[in-house]
């Protein structure tokens, strides 16, 4: 029998709840009755409560069940998971809403992530899955989020600060437009393996995956050469070839960049700055990336006026003014020498001391 | 098994408030030689500071050049449960909505086959099945088939698209973000499965600007819904936000960008015609603003991530466009741009690089659509433009 | 005898008239008594009125003579230009100033050019000297200010307005930064001379003149070949070559470009951008130029606010915008193609109907 | 030989009320063959729509490798006068301040020895005499030298240095415009006269950021007056200001790009910490605003045309310098860029593209200056960043 295929992902109708096949395309509006909970009224007058729970995204299967038997007791056997890699539970009886909430707090289950609040970090694999990281992504959230705890059932901020991370530049969780990006980063050339580069590799593609035009081809070799000058570290040679690896135990580690943003609200969307060049990598907790976030977080939050995104702040007091305010030192790999480099520099004799 | 194994490293990261991976992996270990040995290996990496994993192979299933993203240990010695250990991307139903028979369903067929660990989601918006053997692949996948599970993209492919939650539970979308995402994701199964492209191709949908998947950062099309015409204020609401304690002056007006609102103490005024639909003030008094009612979205396209040429933010590329079911425009559209891009992107190009290569009056000319200022945040400064052939 | 050299300019202190020399350095405020006259007020009391007289800027040595007899008339013999070619007489004695107004204006020597009025067009050779120009200077910006005349004696316009012209893309009038630029341009590539380039044209040289790399060497002939899909007609190659000239009778013309600036007030420097790719050369007045030109200042005039650049205010209402009150059509030419071309696509879905 | 000349559209350009350089360039044909030729030649260009000279050839005078530009008729037929119709740049005074004695002795000189046509000033400053033979160029450079006047710059070499009017006569000028401007020129000579960079490199003086020279946006090297400290306020002219009419709250306050000015109908309030010196303030209301007192300058490199990598303008590298005679410190800045563009710049490479091409951190280490906030708009937004040797 030929396998089934291409047959697409489940039909979402079957996936949605009750209230929300009734309602469909007609909620009205919504209110956030308390932190992590929302309140849709749709136009027939129904009302949805959801309750979003904060989640470590890497699941064992006994957690997923033990979702579903929530999902069960409190929302008729639905639920969800947002683009942050949340839960929420969609409870349309409103007298469920407070016992749910109890059972939660009782497992643990963090209930926040709405508003003005700090939510989840999206993020990447790390040393559980990748080959290509220069940092473990699950463990420096676990980290951060501990640290950053009450920011995620609380809607005191200015405004919403969306923390991201990725492990390497490839930036799968998209850290580039974040409000506060962790990134790891590798700091030496790739240790060629003539071998397997020989054995396994395009020549050609791997050239031309090099933004910065540092490998040539070794013709005596049948392989390649780096000028290690031109070389940033990226890995993108080693994603087209295994014999170019770049990971380092000591070498490897966290950048910091802030001000991104998607929403086209207001400014309109931004990619995020480089901050901090370098962080060592010290599992488990990752002290020097906690408190460097903390403290923009904090910072922020203190200076910037009511739904001023760190971007927003950042561009109306200057950025020479943010590192005053923050007292990250200014360092020189924060100014761009790549292709993009002439849109970053100051072309007005107009700044502050 | 698990007495012998000591990770105090990964242990420290059971404590702290916010829910721990690590918990997650010992219930896993509990059951698993192979979710064992992954926390093995990962106590080790915390030990050393670096991966241990091997570069990627390919793996997959009958049928499909994609879905499967194959991992090796480094060290197969200490750690052979983790000697094979591929993830599986299973395409998730639009919106991340989920009924609790098909995870348990999904769950069981996880735990039959592979670690017993998932990502609820990946970044790109599967469901990642994370560490199974080769051997597996097949019989999983035949398994997942069963439940209604399909596999999502990799490789040089249509990647899974996703969609905020839109209608569901949303006053703002302007379109059916669901069904566009489970339509466009049907008609497009064998990009989706089968990489013959240039590169990968992302494509993600939110209903309203405000963006909720995240889509103008890193899909190469970003289909976000937009209106025409007025926006509907109830004033009663308004005044009712200022009575609330919200300052409209200073939140409100003051922070639109396109300075177009008025507010004198009882009533707002908007010049719709000056608005850019940012949202700003409709997010901020959802009783009292609603979005025009002709509603539709705008098609930004070249969005990603860094590699290779620095990261590009979605560009406007159709300004308006209806989106009613069948949707044939929209589904002509992106045809277009997948021959397009299919024909002149050179080996791991990525839409907008090829688009930033060509020139964006080609992309246009193309796609037959006529230039607009809408595309563009400003006009050239430089005086290298074209009269060829062609160029009007 | 050797020739002296290198003996520099003539000091400018002995340019200086006593009332400047008495207040160097000691000036305290200004005021704008009428257009085209300043009154310079110093801590000392004393005053100085300027009367800025506007100038053709190409001089016969008869023209500067005049020049000569009205500063000693009227300015005991000291007379400046300006950054912008005029011409500025420098009046210490007050009871002098009517009187010098009075025989400008019996001599049909235009006074004007401050504050918000639209002072000289800052220029090139043209067809008077230069070997590469795709359009005339001198008898462009003559028909313009003919137009603009009235704007140059008043000062009703919402904010300075700098009009310069290049006569091609050397930009030697560094328009790039006006509010208003004339650009003159090519539209055919060169037609290459191959007996020039291979006597005189140093191949290297020119293939690295080429901003888009659409020349490539022809060994066989010593020479060089274009790739015409690729040339945008900028002459560089004939700046280093002979052989590759780019002027054409039909092709060459005029076009337009708006927004730019250089002060480093509000929103700071500009470049200027494109609006009109092209308008054809039509001396000896092109009124098409002409037209253009002068609807670009009226639309603004009528809609900017005050102090508000032609820049600033389109930055402000929005470039759609701009081209829907202006009526000018939307060329594909104003989209960006080269290297620059990210920073100028729309990436934001915010954007005005 | 007047009587002969038919030129029907360049008389057309002597109606009108803006001075008509065709008036200029009759009288001097009426006194010089190689004048009257031009005017024929410009009108058979204004037939054709196209130029007649040939591809500029290298003239000079003993001793200096510049200041004159050659040029050739292509119609020496036609036109004989402008067979040679070379321009000489003079280089003019700081601040374009002359005595007409001054002037007097140059138009005898010019009449004396070119087609009595001149540019007060060229583009980048200089007194442009606009034709004259082969012949005559020694000869009248040394007529020009016995008058004091030397030549200006061309080709591939520093150019003749600029500035505006500065404290001749104009309060805003925080140092002596005019004094640098000569010193620099003076200094230099040999930079001047004898091309040997790798290409041209300009240096433009404003006394404050208004820019009056257009420094920033077309000179490599842009000296630009500011100041530290508060400015200072005089509340009375500010009510006379208003009492004058101005709207300070609409015209100045809500101006400001840092918004830290205040108006409450009686007083200016000013936070001096979050200015950024643009100037309009103060502009406005000159009477009542006053820079601060302790005075210097911003020196911005990199500014220029589009040829050939697309315009750049001047970016800041030494954010504040004071400027007082002997002005070594500047002098030896100047010193450092020019080995340093010179040692490393490829041939018609400006400093600012040098810049871009090696990045803005070697440019910085080389000059021993301290990377800045405020030589930046905003940090990098891409991760491609080194930390290779010497890198901090
Ligand atoms: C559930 C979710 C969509 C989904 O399909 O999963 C969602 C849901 C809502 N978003 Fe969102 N947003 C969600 C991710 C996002 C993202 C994407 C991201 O962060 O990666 C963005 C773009 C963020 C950015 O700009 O960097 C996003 C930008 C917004 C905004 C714009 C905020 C701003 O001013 O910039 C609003 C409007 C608001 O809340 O005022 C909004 C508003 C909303 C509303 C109020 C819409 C509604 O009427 O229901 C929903 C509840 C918001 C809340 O959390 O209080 N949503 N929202 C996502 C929840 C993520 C989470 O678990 O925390
Ligand atoms: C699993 C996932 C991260 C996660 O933990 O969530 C992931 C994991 C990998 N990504 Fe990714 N990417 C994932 C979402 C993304 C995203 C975000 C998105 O899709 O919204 C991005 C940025 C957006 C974009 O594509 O521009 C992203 C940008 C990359 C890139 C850089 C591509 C570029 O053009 O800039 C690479 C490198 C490559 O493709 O060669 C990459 C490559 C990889 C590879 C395949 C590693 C490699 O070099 O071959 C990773 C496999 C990890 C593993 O062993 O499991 N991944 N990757 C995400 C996919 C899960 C899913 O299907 O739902
Ligand atoms: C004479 C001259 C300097 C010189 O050394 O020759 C000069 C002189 C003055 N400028 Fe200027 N500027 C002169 C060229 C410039 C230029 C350069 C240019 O146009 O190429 C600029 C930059 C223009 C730009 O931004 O594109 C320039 C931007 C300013 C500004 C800023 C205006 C703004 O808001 O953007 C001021 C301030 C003001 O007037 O409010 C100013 C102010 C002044 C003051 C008031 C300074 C003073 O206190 O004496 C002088 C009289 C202004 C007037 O015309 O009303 N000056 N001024 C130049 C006269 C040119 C002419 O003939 O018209
Ligand atoms: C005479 C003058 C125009 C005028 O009518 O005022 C002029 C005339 C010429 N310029 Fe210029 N430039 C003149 C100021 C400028 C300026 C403005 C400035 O200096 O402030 C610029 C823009 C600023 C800059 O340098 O970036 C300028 C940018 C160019 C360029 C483009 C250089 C670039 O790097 O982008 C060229 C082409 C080249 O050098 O190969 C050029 C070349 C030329 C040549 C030599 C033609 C050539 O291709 O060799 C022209 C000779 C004309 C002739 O036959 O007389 N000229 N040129 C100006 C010099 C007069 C003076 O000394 O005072
Ligand atoms: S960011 Fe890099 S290391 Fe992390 S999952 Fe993506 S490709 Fe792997
Ligand atoms: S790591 Fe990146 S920069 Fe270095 S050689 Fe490889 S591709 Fe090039
Ligand atoms: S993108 Fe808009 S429509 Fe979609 S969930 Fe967010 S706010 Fe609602
Ligand atoms: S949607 Fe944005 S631009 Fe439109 S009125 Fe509201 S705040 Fe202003
Ligand atoms: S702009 Fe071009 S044509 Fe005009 S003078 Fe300069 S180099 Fe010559
Ligand atoms: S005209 Fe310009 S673009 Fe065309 S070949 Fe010559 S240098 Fe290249
Ligand atoms: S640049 Fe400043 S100091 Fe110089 S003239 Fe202009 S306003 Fe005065
Ligand atoms: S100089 Fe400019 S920034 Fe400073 S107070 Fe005045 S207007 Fe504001």
């Amino acid at each position: 029998m030929a396998t089934r295929t291409d047959f697409g992902p489940p039909d979402y109708r079957e996936m949605l709840p009750p209230v929300i096949k009734a309602n469909y395309g007609k909620w009205l509006y919504h209110e956030r009755p308390q932190p992590g909970v929302l309140k849709h009224v749709a136009e027939s007058g129904d009302a949805l409560y959801t309750v979003r729970v904060g989640s470590e995204r890497l699941l064992s299967t006994d957690k997923v069940r033990e979702l579903c038997d929530l999902a069960e007791k409190y929302c008729g056997g639905y639920l969800r998971f947002t683009s942050r890699h949340n839960i929420e539970f969609l409870v349309s009886d409103a007298n469920l809403l407070a016992p749910l909430l109890g059972e939660l707090k009782a497992r643990g289950l963090p209930v926040g992530g709405t508003g003005h609040s700090i939510t989840n970090i999206v993020h990447t694999q790390g040393w559980v899955h990748c080959h290509t990281p220069a940092t473990d992504a699950s463990g420096v959230v676990k980290a951060v989020m501990d640290e950053l705890f009450d920011y995620f059932g609380t809607m005191d901020l200015p405004a919403y600060c969306r923390i991201s991370l990725a492990c390497c530049l490839n930036m799968c969780g998209a850290v580039h437009c974040s409000d506060i990006a962790i990134l790891g980063i590798h700091r030496k050339p790739p240790q060629i393996n003539h071998d397997i580069v020989k054995a396994k590799c395009e020549i050609p593609n791997v050239i031309a995956a090099c933004p910065t035009g540092a490998i040539r081809p070794d013709p005596a070799r049948k392989s390649l050469t780096v000028n290690e000058d031109r070389c940033m570290y990226c890995g993108n040679c080693y994603t087209m070839c295994p014999g170019m690896p770049v990971a380092d135990s000591a070498g490897d580690g966290v950048s910091i960049w802030v001000g991104g943003k998607v929403s086209n609200t207001r400014g309109g969307p931004a990619f995020s700055r480089l901050v901090i060049p370098y962080l060592p990598n010290t599992p488990p907790r990752w002290p020097e990336t906690v408190a460097a976030v903390k403290n923009i977080v904090e910072v922020w939050a203190k200076h910037a006026r009511k739904h001023e995104r760190m971007g927003e702040w950042i561009e109306r007091i200057g950025w020479e003014r943010f590192f005053e305010l923050s007292g990250i030192p200014f360092a020189e790999q924060l100014i761009d020498d790549f292709t993009t480099a002439p849109e970053t520099y100051r072309t007005t004799a107009a700044f502050k001391w | 098994m698990a007495d012998e194994m000591k990770t105090p490293l990964l242990d420290d990261l059971e404590k702290g408030r916010w829910p721990s991976f690590v918990t997650d992996l010992k219930q896993a270990a509990a059951k698993k030689a192979s979710a064992k040995d992954l926390m093995g290996q990962l106590e080790k990496s915390y030990v050393d500071r670096i991966g241990h994993w091997k570069h990627g192979g390919i793996v997959g299933v009958k049928g499909y050049g994609g879905g499967v993203i194959g991992r090796y240990t480094d060290m197969p010695g200490d750690f052979p449960g983790v000697e094979h250990f591929h993830t599986i991307r299973v395409n998730q139903p639009s919106g991340w909505f989920y009924n609790t028979k098909a995870l348990r369903e999904l769950c069981e067929v996880w735990d039959k086959h592979g670690s017993g660990l998932t990502n609820f989601h990946g970044a790109t918006g599967d469901i990642i099945l994370l560490g199974t053997t080769t051997d597996h692949l097949q019989p999983c996948f035949d398994d997942l088939a069963n439940i209604g599970f399909d596999l999502g993209g990799s490789g040089s492919a249509l990647r899974t698209p996703s969609a905020c939650v839109g209608p569901a539970r949303c006053e703002w979308a302007c379109f059916d973000s669901l069904d566009v995402c489970h339509t466009i994701t049907n008609a497009f199964q064998s990009q989706l499965h089968r990489p013959m492209f240039p590169y990968k191709f992302k494509i993600k949908i939110s209903g309203c600007s405000n963006d909720c998947v995240a889509a103008i950062a890193r899909s190469d099309m970003s289909i976000i819904g937009t209106w025409k015409g007025n926006i509907r204020i109830n004033q009663d609401e308004v005044r009712a936000c200022a009575q609330g304690g919200m300052n409209i002056q200073a939140e409100v007006v003051d922070l639109c960008p396109t300075h177009c609102m008025g507010w004198d103490g009882t009533t707002l005024t908007l010049d719709d015609r000056e608005c850019n639909r940012c949202m700003h003030c409709i997010n901020l008094m959802p009783k009292a603003l609603r979005q025009g009612v002709e509603r539709g979205a705008s098609i930004l396209v070249g969005g990603k991530a860094p590699i290779v040429h620095g990261a590009l933010l979605g560009w406007v590329a159709v300004p308006f466009i209806k989106l009613e079911p069948p949707y044939d425009e929209l589904l002509e559209f992106i045809n277009k741009v997948f021959d397009w891009w299919d024909e002149n992107g050179k080996m791991r190009e990525r839409l907008g690089e090829l688009i930033n290569r060509q020139g964006m009056g080609k992309f246009l000319k193309a796609m037959g659509l006529k230039p607009a200022p809408q595309m563009i945040k400003r006009p050239r400064a430089n005086p290298y433009y074209f009269w060829r052939e062609g160029v009007n």
